[in-house]
């Protein structure tokens, strides 16, 4: 009978033991990275994880930061709100981590933000886009294109690029889609008196088949179509789209700028063009050198997005420089008035927390991305 | 013989096809009460679909079901049952994953009447309802010997024990007439005889039984009056006796006698 | 007698010795609570009373299933529906009109009932496997509702800044364990509930109509009015739970509950047990602990249910404690001899 | 424009048929809803694009080896996990809930071994646009709808003429019975749930050849489809599944046209939960009575 009762008593604290986490030996500088490492979008959680990891690296071959290693702890939030808000309180738990570059997608990030800013611990995320994701505190960074900014830029490329008259749009239902389209249509359509916004179509993420869209679009004849979705979607719609009308001028946003895009599509992803903040091939030494050594070292080409998480690490760590402490808030402050010239570009946080981005165009030629001026 | 009492169930020309074929064409009886009444008739006559049009499971073509003085042919299974008709299956149905007291307290379910507010809160209503009807199912479950076997599951029990579990679920339901859908179906001689003795104590405490058999030990020497169903229709009925050397009969069950075989 | 194969009498041994001997059982049980209500105040992190916070809310959320699927025999795999419903009206409430926890949640039971009573009446009347399809369709429903009605649920953009509950001016939060008293309060109402349905006349009718719905027709138990009633709870119950798990994490998208969460739900009941009650506290202790203690096996997690749901049902369908127990049947009070 | 979107509809209906039958051929047979048959179909596709994009051979090979290898995934699934239970004669809660296990296990095997971003896959009967009045035609949309009755066709032909085809009708009636006169059950079922895998294995390169991307989550939302459609039309019926596919197919095509994007998927749930009010037993299907 007490062997029966040791074995449950010892199954409970197995558990909660486990469970605990790993202990923390002071003597480096922890900075964690959140993000989805498994499910439908760990192709971008890898790209940050990859990108942390690999600054991290170049700072320790020359001496780490203050005298101190620094050491990446990788979490895997499985892009759900649920995990990332456990993550986030783990995380806030273990002082020894003393800033977070990551969550991907805006709801997760929002699910996360409220307890990093209630414990006080600076959040960098290099893909959010909500409008009010930034608001939630003073500890809440976003080291991405605010989407009114990026949405102005596609429509200065519609009507430069491709001097757009009846300009259609095709957003995909998420969080970002649907703002992005909504600032389009709404407020951005009265700077361009040139341009008139012919329809609007909106699909479910994940969808493959586009002929009733193309069709209901098409019914519209519009000369330019601009596609507030990722690569998933935008490759497809282009070579489906293109099926029936050949000569459709297409302008996507930064994140559908991935090879994938031109892997999907093929031949009908000619003549796409986006704004990108990230040109992998730009002949800039700083770029061509991190775009050689990622490729080198994860044997793919980094993202927009990869870039940006590239950034936001560097951020960090030359904050914690200039504050010349591990001290969460010192870092915080230092991180308002920091100027980081990047792989993406010259960044610089606003009083919200927003980061200033300056854009360059690309467009496909011959099945691959060169810059457009 | 029984004195002729109350007339508990009276069917009149009870008839249903199924595509066609008339399972069951122009059935009469009647069954008093404190009387048991067979049913009997080769494999495939009509048996268990009258029944199952008595119970409701299947709704008549034409026909009436006079029970108590109430007419309830195709009314649904639940409000016969209320009506006070009960009935066991030919191949046992228990319900397995709950206890043996469990499915007799489940034959009482029409009878035990507190409403959701009353089981929620263990109101005083409930307790009291809840023992009464325990102790009535403790009770039934002893008169038919199971008393031991309260906390058991009915897949646990021997054949014959299942069988009486059934009857005693059917009494449960303070039917005033129980059906037996061929009890005796796939037993021993010595379980049948086993059952002939229970089903007797049930008639001496006054249930009234409809039986369905083809083992006639048990028919011949337990029924009051006995029916005979072929093809559907009623081509005998009368005292057990009389049954046993009727030449319809025995056709029905043997064939037809070969008159001159060259 | 029934047959008993090798593997799983070792399991059961070890279960009926505890079963046998009541001091030890109710010695074990307040010991677990005792550990349960103690466990914030032992400054563990709250990463860890988180984990035994959302073991609470699956509980609450198997419970509920089991009602249905354990009790009465009809598989639901679309309860992640009622979770978003019950969490979208009390997040709405909250945003829009202020509501606390206590009447947002209430009233999040009420839609969930109401659903539970759209869905469950036309397709409860049929045999099982439609309830099923049904349900499955049920939950990509309301997901593409929760997505398409912008004017209601905000769509893709979802419904942020719910306030988390207040009792007496007191916000709890994870970090002063608040939420973990409240789910722990809410479980034992929940648990409490069921054990007063299922020790009753509905219960038994709900186990009759598992066991052998045409012989519970027979009894004269309305089958299908109470198949409508248990589907009715059940989703009003598992609405409760979509709401305490909204107001925890403050946020709510049309993809919180997935189709991932029905299947999670499911694999709780089966795995614990399917028509027993402690059989569920440990499917959803279980369950949810593995992928936070085996942190490398959290990638496998999805593969790992499904193979409970395929193993269990091959080898012990009745769950690691379902089964024939071997406890006496408890009599109403009042009534002594051991009928054993 | 209306003629374009029939022409869509009848498309993904054939495709939606086909997947169809899959579920109608099982529960015929087993009284059971195969809920795995949607990875199946996923499974099919992603072998076809291992031999295709992977090795490098023709689609003509692509479609076979995953012919033959989902078929014999089908059988394995019968075999391994739904065989003992019918042994065993457990319940029909674990054989469905089996299914849906099995559905899970190869859904995210397929996200792990090849990740979860959509991945190119070459178009399928790409000989340009066939212009028939105004309407413009595909010529992957000709080619899928006509690959797809044929198949259909052959699958009738197997279950009206051949000596197996006998073998499953008779089962479906009375599987007692039928082993009784001698038929193998076991081995007939295992044949029923290969040609559910390889009808599933072709829808799936069919539609990843019409849209030209392919992912491992493909199989859920199809999978659902083609269930409403072949309760639509009277599970376990196969013309039933057949007509009740082309319905589903081409009201998503109407919905995403006139009620928008976001509608596509919700209207065949929408006619699923309609049917089951109003007529449970679908368009042909009939009342089945419950033996006491």
């Amino acid at each position: 009978m007490k062997k029966n009762l040791i074995l449950v008593l010892v199954l409970l604290l197995v558990t909660t033991s486990l469970a605990g986490c790993k202990s923390a030996d002071s003597g480096k500088i922890r900075i964690a990275i959140a993000g989805p490492l498994t499910g439908d979008f760990a192709e971008y959680g890898t790209g940050f994880k990859n990108a942390v990891e690999m600054i991290a690296k170049e700072y320790n071959a020359d001496g780490g930061v203050l005298g101190k290693e620094i050491e990446i702890v990788s979490y895997d939030d499985k892009n759900s709100g649920e995990e990332a808000a456990s993550i986030a309180e783990r995380i806030a738990s273990d002082n020894s981590i003393v800033g977070v570059v990551g969550h991907f997608a805006s709801g997760v990030c929002m699910a996360a933000s409220p307890t990093y800013q209630e414990v006080g611990i600076v959040e960098i995320s290099p893909s959010a886009s909500h409008p009010d994701y930034s608001s939630e505190g003073d500890f809440i960074f976003r080291n991405n294109s605010l989407i009114n900014v990026e949405a102005k830029e596609t429509l200065t490329i519609a009507s430069e690029v491709f001097d757009a008259k009846r300009v259609a749009i095709l957003s995909v239902k998420t969080d970002w889609g649907t703002s992005t389209a909504d600032i389009l249509m709404n407020k951005l359509s009265k700077d361009f008196p040139n341009i008139e916004i012919v329809a609007h179509e909106e699909i479910v993420d994940g969808t493959v088949d586009f002929s009733p869209t193309v069709t209901a679009l098409n019914a519209q004849n519009p000369d330019t179509i601009i596609v507030c979705a990722m690569y998933n979607i935008l490759g497809p719609f282009a070579s489906q789209y293109k099926d029936i009308n050949p000569e459709i001028n297409l302008v996507g946003f930064s994140n559908a700028y991935s090879e994938q895009l031109i892997e999907l599509a093929k031949e009908d992803a000619e003549g796409i063009a986006l704004p990108a903040i990230f040109f992998h091939n730009s002949t800039e030494p700083k770029v061509a050198n991190f775009v050689s050594s990622y490729e080198e070292a994860y044997g793919s080409v980094p993202s927009s997005l990869t870039a940006q998480a590239y950034d936001s690490m560097g951020m960090i760590i030359e904050a914690i420089k200039a504050s010349n402490a591990t001290d969460r808030t010192k870092i915080k402050e230092a991180l308002y008035d920091l100027k980081y010239e990047g792989v993406s570009g010259l960044t610089q946080f606003d009083s919200n927390g927003d980061a200033l981005k300056t854009f360059n165009w690309l467009i496909i030629k011959d099945g691959q991305f060169v810059e457009y001026n | 013989m029984k004195t002729k009492n109350k007339l508990l169930l009276e069917v009149q020309n009870l008839s249903i096809s199924f595509g066609g074929l008339k399972a069951v064409d122009e059935v009469t009886f009647k069954v008093h009460e404190g009387e048991i009444v067979s049913i009997i008739g080769p494999n495939g006559a009509g048996k268990t679909t009258i029944f199952n049009l008595l119970t409701g499971i299947y709704k008549s073509d034409s026909g009436k079901v006079v029970f108590d003085g109430e007419e309830i042919q195709n009314r649904t299974p639940q409000e016969i049952v209320k009506a006070g008709i009960a009935r066991t299956f030919q191949n046992i149905r228990l319900f397995k994953e709950m206890r043996v007291i469990e499915n007799v307290l489940t034959g009482m379910h029409i009878n035990t009447d507190y409403n959701f507010v009353d089981l929620l809160f263990r109101t005083k209503k409930f307790r009291t309802i809840e023992k009464e009807k325990t102790l009535k199912a403790i009770e039934i479950l002893d008169s038919i010997g199971l008393a031991d076997k309260i906390s058991d599951y009915p897949s646990n029990l021997p054949y014959g024990d299942q069988r009486r579990l059934e009857i005693a679920r059917a009494i449960a339901t303070d039917a005033k007439i129980i059906i037996l859908d061929e009890p005796a179906a796939g037993m021993n001689p010595q379980e049948s005889e086993e059952l002939l003795q229970f089903i007797k104590t049930l008639v001496q405490k006054g249930y009234t039984i409809l039986l369905i058999e083809h083992d006639m030990s048990v028919v011949m020497n337990v029924s009051d009056r006995i029916y005979v169903i072929d093809h559907g229709r009623k081509v005998a009925e009368g005292l057990p006796e009389e049954i046993a050397n009727n030449k319809l009969v025995i056709e029905a069950y043997l064939g037809k006698e070969v008159e001159d075989c060259a | 007698m029934k047959k008993e194969n090798k593997k799983t009498n070792i399991m059961d041994n070890f279960v009926d010795q505890i079963n046998q001997n009541k001091k030890l059982k109710y010695a074990l049980i307040c010991l677990l609570l005792c550990v349960a209500i103690a466990l914030p105040k032992i400054g563990l992190s709250s990463f860890i009373i988180r984990v035994f916070t959302m073991i609470a809310l699956y509980a609450i959320l198997g419970l509920s299933l089991n009602l249905i699927t354990g009790y009465t025999g009809q598989v639901s795999i679309g309860h992640a529906g009622f979770c978003a419903i019950g969490g979208y009206t009390s997040a709405l409430l909250n945003v829009h009109f202020g509501m606390t926890f206590i009447f947002s949640a209430i009233c999040a039971m009420i839609v969930a009932g109401i659903l539970g009573l759209l869905i469950g009446a036309p397709t409860l009347r049929l045999s099982g496997t439609y309830l099923t399809i049904a349900t499955l369709g049920f939950g990509e429903i309301v997901r593409m509702m929760a997505l398409n009605w912008d004017w209601l649920t905000g769509g893709a953009l979802g419904v942020s800044g719910i306030t988390r509950p207040v009792i007496f001016g007191f916000e709890l939060t994870t970090f002063n364990g608040g939420l973990y008293y409240l789910v722990l309060v809410l479980l034992l109402l929940v648990s409490l509930a069921i054990y007063m349905i299922i020790r009753s006349k509905m219960g038994r009718a709900f186990m009759a109509i598992r066991d052998d719905e045409l012989a519970a027709t027979l009894m004269g138990i309305n089958t299908t009015r109470y198949k409508i009633t248990s589907f009715v709870i059940s989703a009003m119950l598992t609405g409760l739970g979509g709401a305490f798990y909204v107001h925890m994490v403050r946020f709510i998208d049309p993809n919180t509950f997935n189709f991932d969460i029905s299947i999670l739900i499911i694999s709780i009941v089966i795995l614990g047990g399917m028509g027993t009650m402690k059989g569920i506290y440990l499917g959803a202790a279980l369950l949810i602990s593995f992928p936070e203690c085996l942190r490398f096996a959290s990638e496998y997690r999805f593969i790992i249910y499904g193979l409970i749901l395929v193993l269990m049902m091959r080898f012990k369908p009745e769950g690691i404690l379902g089964g024939q127990s071997k406890k006496p049947y408890k009599m109403p009070s009042g009534i002594e001899g051991d009928y054993q | 424009m209306i003629s374009q979107l029939i022409f869509d509809g009848l498309t993904l209906g054939m495709v939606y048929a086909l997947v169809a039958v899959g579920y109608s051929l099982v529960f015929g047979i087993l009284r059971l809803v195969n809920f795995s048959h949607g990875s199946v179909y996923a499974f099919g596709a992603h072998i076809a694009m291992v031999v295709v994009v992977t090795m490098g051979y023709g689609l003509i090979w692509g479609l076979c080896a995953s012919i033959i290898v989902t078929g014999l995934l089908g059988v394995a699934i019968d075999k391994i996990s739904l065989e003992p239970l019918r042994k065993k004669k457990s319940k029909q809660i674990s054989a469905l809930i089996t299914t849906i296990g099995i559905s899970y296990i190869i859904q995210n095997s397929l996200m792990i071994i090849f990740g979860s971003e959509s991945k190119w896959f070459p178009k399928i009967f790409d000989l340009g646009i066939i212009k028939i009045g105004s309407v413009s035609l595909k010529s992957t949309q000709v080619g899928i709808f006509l690959t797809s009755l044929a198949l259909l066709l052959i699958l009738s032909y197997v279950i009206h003429y051949t000596k197996i085809g006998l073998a499953m009708r008779a089962i479906e009636q009375n599987s007692k019975a039928a082993s009784l006169m001698g038929i193998d059950v076991n081995q007939v079922v295992s044949f029923t749930f290969f040609l559910g895998g390889a009808s599933a294995a072709i829808a799936g390169t069919l539609i990843s050849g019409y849209y030209q991307v392919i992912n491992p989550q493909m199989g859920f939302i199809v999978g659902l489809k083609a269930f409403s459609a072949a309760v639509l039309g009277g599970i376990g019926i196969l013309h039933g599944a057949v007509v009740g596919g082309v319905l589903v197919g081409l009201s998503e095509s109407f919905a995403a046209n006139y009620l928008g994007g976001g509608y596509r998927d919700a209207i065949a749930f929408l006619i699923l939960i309609i049917v089951l009010i109003l007529k449970p037993t679908g368009l042909f299907g009939k009342k089945h009575i419950e033996k006491v």
